[in-house]
């Protein structure tokens, strides 16, 4: 094990956010067991009153998923120096297979905690609660991927060993790689910008429809395009975005465009995206709940506001990643 | 709303501290570069492999070129040069690894 | 901004008059700027790839790997339209090595070896008598010599390697 | 305004102390009367005035105000019902120390988004209508007890309630400041604001002017005396 | 926003309240904060700065090994080494350690292995008959130039020298225990084998050359030991952070105590919390606010807190050179640096300590912040 004051934060958070899920589901199962929102009972008050502490500390595990999500890939980045042959985070991503499944895990439960928010949020608007049920068993979904995901992380830096030859990204995101990564890089340039600037201008317009236009179907598909646009966006950064950042042909790194080198420009790149992506996706999923009438007007402007901050999202999002395609004089060979 | 105006205001302040010491840093470094080309010739010219941070033991004064078995050869009764060995990994990375 | 630019400008011109005026045919040292022509990338930071044309007027192009450089050579209608191969006074590669620059007419090129350079698998320069010790050493496949090597050679290098991977 | 229908109201269901406050009370109280509930110290009064104000959630019965029934709504709903109609008095005046008299004012309106200035506007005409507008800036602590009733009161009216519920409070003020409260909330009364006040003090309870007496005894009503409502003073 | 920011007055006012107990806390967390920061401000810093300079250091350090111990190399080794392609020269060093009894210090004495002029010296260096030592040992012997300095190892193994340079004070964290000998002088006074050194430094031209040469050392003398300058990098990368995670480790102990007491802080409500809390919500505050309010609470005291301590941490460390931490550190080693190490310090850094810190401290505060919130509005008319 590597002794690393980031990895040491690490386990602390996720020691911290694992027991407070648990302790979320536990209240949660209690609640759902229980729960009769037409019984005046003094358990029935209690048990309202807890729903506040699961729903505090779910908000705190969002937060801090979202805050570790960098955190996770800071740390990863800033111990690679121990590694042999690792150059970024993917060099010590590649030191042990576990890192990665840690990575997509935390993305996962990272989505999945904010649409908790979301429905939380929606479901205190209405005086019947309508989604309590949903929502505890929702949340009995979201522990064990928090479960699981602070375990990965726990094993993964315990397996870590300083003389571990990893390779980096210089070779896993090259166009001679093996690897699926390998192939993801060697996607052909100019196909994949077509790709990502027509799903782009998909995706825009729809967004906008689906603001003004009350139809539900508009909702769902703007939902699919987006999560289709979430796949394209990190392919095309993988392809084509990333090296016009690096300003070098074969340099295809995910992850060192959070490096200080380029500006920390991958931070509001990704946050952009997830966000954009986040939104709009959140938006397609609350659709059905305007069935449910005391919902149907918190759902409706809820959605308004999302998919203007998904629209929001996604513009800036493209913006960055256009820029240094036309303000630099770096030039690919297409 | 007095006292909350005031709260925002010690903070802005804090970080504007905290970038101006960020600032600050930049700035030293800076400055001191010439110390760090000194240091440099030094590290070229010697032939050093190591700062001189402890001076207690063998391994902890070069802590690059001990070996596994340094620990255990300087002072018998003794397992570690406090505080400094206690701190010091002996170096596994150059021994195994080839 | 005008102002800038305008010595910016004067600073480019003199820059020129005096490369010209001083010109001799000797290797130069990349400055913070240079790009390779070929692929975007500054050249700088791997001096021990550098590879550079210098023409007959003076002026020079760096590239950060002998491929390149070679690429550069046998298309030199596509990245460079006011020359050709006729206005070359001297093609310099670094060889490996020794690290320091040599004429590439006078060395070897070993290919499919294990060392990476900037841009991945690359034409290693290495002085004649040292290139049977590399091959072994770095598993090269294939030694040859500058005047041998063919515009098809360049391109054929990749689709062997996508062959060997998939 | 008002309807209460059969409550009963059990404390520590289950429990060793298991205690009934109150059973089967019913009542019905107009917009703009002036109520008062009589009765000794653990008959139930406080309570009663709880369940009106939304804060003590009934064992059994129906609470319904302003047409809506409040019994089964989450604490989140009642909440804002409370800060929309219920304006509160309490017995020990129960303003907070360490703050200004504007600070305890203002504090139903911190968690709403009402803009500064009319926040600021508000309360410098409630406490200018009840004359302590030049104490706006003191430590609460430094006041005497006519002052913190009233600063009591003003806090109570900020949200502009239709309703005030009053738990005793003549009980810790002497008679002469009891018979100033009382001055005050016949004229919020008359102003067309819904008032109940909870005491045993005759101060309170033999005024003319009251429109309803409530007597209360061992958690039951016992006894209404209905009164008609006087013409309201110009 | 309105909303947030007049409860954060609210917060402010009720943390006044309690004056003294918030106080206290303040300033235990900025102390723990503080000392935390500077922990790692200075390994950061020294960490950096060994990266910074011994990317100069020899390529390859060949030793020799015997029975698991580092032993002489032989002189007959150099030709080997040099015929391999790539090593541009092999320098054999010599140089050891040597026990002073009149100061109780160690030196590590070395020998000359080139002639620049250097710019970190007063004076110059050596040659045969003549020192130069590092500004620790100078001051150690009081020592100034063209003063005699005196060596004894048995009755044949003595020489006074004639000091020529001392190291400037800002190399010392390199030089400060260094005794540089001319390479004769060295080898007479540990008395050498003539055919022998301490080990070969091997210069090597391209740098992804040196894995083949060392691991060809490796092969063709098996008795010995190459060492990279990646290695040597790698050494010290690690040795900081496990020194930065070693007074983690302590410090985590005084960081749960802290949190302890923080929670017990924000457990034990007191009658009079809890009467303001009923306060609260009998007039219209829900209990969303009230943990609004509390979560201000607590953010307000974290962050003050956490910007405080980077702030005396960053000073303490580059302005007083960490004056608390040397008599820690120092141990029994006599020669001992002063610490003045240049100000690197990365965004990383401070976001690591945020984690460490605010993380956990907010998230103690959760369980009693709610406990707090749904305290029954009508308590305190039952009171």
């Amino acid at each position: 094990m590597i002794l690393h004051p980031g990895i040491l934060a690490l386990f602390i958070g996720e020691g911290l956010v694992i027991a407070m899920s648990l302790y979320a589901s536990l209240l949660g199962v209690e609640v759902l067991r229980r729960w009769d929102i037409n019984s005046s009972s003094e358990e029935q008050l209690r048990l309202e009153r807890r729903t506040y502490l699961i729903s505090t500390l779910m908000m705190y595990v969002m937060f801090y998923e979202v805050l570790s999500l960098f955190l996770y890939i800071y740390t990863l980045d800033s111990i690679h120096v121990i590694f042999v042959g690792a150059m970024c985070a993917t060099g010590t991503l590649n030191a042990n297979d576990i890192g990665w499944y840690a990575l997509y895990i935390k993305i996962i439960v990272f989505f999945l905690s904010s649409s908790w928010i979301a429905i939380n949020y929606l479901d205190n608007s209405a005086e019947d609660y309508p989604l309590v049920r949903a929502k505890y068993k929702l949340l009995l979904l979201i522990t064990p991927f928090i479960v699981f995901c602070g375990f990965l992380l726990v094993k993964y830096f315990l397996g870590l060993k300083p003389d571990i030859i990893t390779s980096c990204c210089g070779s896993l995101f090259s166009d001679e790689s093996k690897k699926v990564s390998g192939s993801l890089a060697g996607l052909p340039i100019k196909a994949m910008m077509v790709t990502f600037y027509a799903s782009a201008t998909l995706l825009l317009p729809l967004i906008v429809l689906s603001i003004t236009l009350r139809n539900s179907f508009l909702k769902y598909l703007t939902a699919v395009n987006s999560f289709a646009f979430f796949f394209i966006s990190m392919l095309s950064i993988i392809s084509f975005i990333s090296i016009y950042f690096y300003e070098l042909p074969m340099h295809h790194c995910p992850f060192d465009i959070l490096q200080d080198t380029y500006g920390y420009v991958g931070y509001p790149l990704y946050s952009t995206l997830f966000t954009g992506v986040f939104f709009s996706l959140i938006s397609g999923i609350v659709e059905p709940l305007k069935k449910i009438q005391s919902l149907t007007k918190t759902v409706e402007r809820a959605q308004k506001m999302w998919l203007a901050i998904s629209a929001i999202g996604i513009i800036a999002f493209v913006t960055i990643s256009t820029w240094p395609i036309i303000f630099s004089s770096f030039k690919v060979d297409m | 709303m007095l006292k909350a105006r005031l709260f925002l205001w010690l903070i802005k302040i804090e970080i504007l501290l905290l970038i101006g010491l960020y600032i600050h840093s930049h700035f030293m470094v800076g400055l001191r570069e010439r110390e760090i080309y000194g240091k440099r010739q030094l590290v070229r010219e010697l032939s050093l492999t190591d700062m001189a941070l402890f001076t207690e033991a063998r391994y902890t004064r070069d802590i690059s070129q001990a070996d596994m078995f340094t620990p255990f050869q300087d002072f018998p009764s003794s397992f570690d040069h406090f505080p400094a060995g206690s701190i010091i990994e002996p170096n596994r990375d150059n021994v195994r690894g080839r | 901004m005008t102002k800038k630019a305008i010595l910016t400008l004067l600073a480019l011109a003199m820059y020129l008059v005096t490369v010209r005026a001083g010109y001799t045919a000797e290797p130069q040292k990349p400055n913070n700027k240079d790009k390779c022509p070929v692929c975007g990338m500054i050249v700088h930071p791997h001096p021990q790839w550098l590879a550079q044309i210098i023409f007959k007027d003076g002026s020079y192009a760096m590239f950060d790997g002998p491929k390149d450089m070679l690429k550069y050579y046998h298309n030199m209608a596509k990245y460079n339209k006011e020359k050709t191969q006729v206005d070359i006074s001297d093609i310099y590669v670094t060889e490996y090595y020794t690290t320091k620059p040599v004429k590439a007419q006078e060395i070897t090129f070993v290919s499919g070896s294990d060392v990476m350079g900037p841009m991945g698998r690359e034409f290693v320069p290495v002085s004649d008598d040292k290139v049977k010790g590399f091959m072994v050493d770095h598993k090269g496949e294939k030694s040859i010599k500058f005047a041998d090597i063919k515009a098809a050679d360049l391109t054929d290098e990749k689709t062997d390697h996508h062959k060997k991977g998939y | 305004m008002v309807r209460i229908e059969g409550i009963s109201k059990v404390y520590n269901t289950g429990l060793p102390d298991e205690m009934l406050a109150i059973t089967d009370v019913s009542l019905e109280i107009g917009r703009g009367e002036m109520v008062v509930l009589k009765g000794p110290s653990g008959s139930g009064k406080t309570t009663l005035l709880g369940i009106i104000g939304c804060m003590v959630r009934p064992t059994q019965g129906k609470v319904v105000i302003n047409d809506k029934d409040v019994v089964k709504l989450p604490e989140r709903f009642l909440t804002q019902i409370r800060r929309k109609t219920f304006g509160f008095i309490f017995q020990h005046f129960n303003l907070i120390p360490g703050i200004s008299v504007r600070e305890n004012v203002c504090l139903p309106l911190y968690p709403t988004n009402i803009p500064h200035a009319v926040m600021k506007d508000r309360v410098q005409a409630v406490l200018k209508s009840l004359e302590i507008h030049h104490k706006i800036n003191t430590e609460v602590t430094r006041l005497s007890g006519g002052e913190k009733q009233r600063v009591a009161i003003a806090r109570a009216l900020i949200n502009d309630p239709e309703m005030l519920l009053a738990d005793e409070p003549t009980a810790h003020l002497d008679s002469k400041l009891s018979e100033d409260l009382i001055v005050i909330l016949r004229r919020l009364s008359a102003e067309g604001k819904t008032i109940i006040i909870a005491s045993h003090d005759t101060i309170v309870y033999d005024k003319p002017y009251l429109n309803r007496i409530v007597e209360m005894r061992h958690g039951k009503v016992i006894d209404v005396v209905l009164r008609e409502p006087l013409p309201a003073i110009q | 926003m309105k909303k947030h920011y007049r409860i954060l007055e609210y917060a402010l006012s009720s943390l006044l309240r309690r004056k003294y107990k918030n106080l206290a806390l303040f300033f235990i967390y900025t102390l723990i904060v503080c000392l935390l920061s500077s922990v790692m401000f200075l390994t950061h810093s020294l960490k950096q700065e060994a990266i910074n300079v011994f990317i100069d250091a020899p390529e390859l350090i060949v030793q020799r090994l015997l029975g698991g111990r580092h032993d002489l190399i032989p002189l007959s080794y150099v030709d080997t080494i040099k015929s391999f392609p790539g090593v541009a020269t092999v320098t054999p060093r010599f140089w050891g350690y040597y026990y002073d009894s009149l100061t109780g210090g160690n030196y590590t004495v070395m020998a000359l292995t080139s002639n620049a002029s250097l710019n970190l010296i007063t004076g110059r260096m050596p040659e045969e008959g003549e020192c130069a030592v590092g500004k620790g040992v100078a001051q150690a012997r009081q020592l100034d130039i063209n003063d005699a300095l005196f060596f004894t190892l048995a009755s044949e193994q003595k020489l006074m020298l004639k000091v020529v340079g001392i190291f400037t004070a800002n190399s010392s964290v390199l030089t400060n225990d260094l005794v540089i000998f001319d390479k004769n002088d060295v080898i007479r006074f540990f008395a050498l084998d003539k055919a022998k050194a301490t080990d070969l430094m091997v210069k090597i031209n391209n740098e992804s050359e040196i894995a083949t040469v060392a691991n060809k050392i490796k092969r063709t003398l098996p008795d010995t030991r190459p060492i990279t300058r990646s290695e040597i990098l790698r050494t010290y990368e690690n040795v900081f952070n496990w020194r930065g995670g070693m007074a983690l480790v302590l410090f985590c102990g005084a960081l749960l105590a802290f949190f302890i007491f923080a929670w017990d802080k924000a457990t034990g409500l007191s009658a009079e919390e809890r009467q303001e809390i009923g306060i609260l919500k009998a007039i219209g505050w829900e209990t969303s606010d009230v943990l609004t309010l509390k979560f201000w609470e607590s953010t307000v005291i974290s962050f003050t807190s956490f910007l405080t301590g980077v702030i005396l941490g960053y000073i303490h460390v580059f302005e007083f050179g960490g004056t608390i931490f040397v008599p820690i550190l120092k141990g029994w080693s006599i020669l001992f640096p002063p610490f003045d190490p240049m100000p690197y310090i990365d965004l990383y850094q401070i976001v690591v300590i945020f984690f460490l810190t605010v993380v956990p401290y907010l998230a103690s505060t959760i369980i009693p912040s709610w406990k707090a919130a749904i305290a029954d509005p009508d308590t305190i008319m039952r009171t």
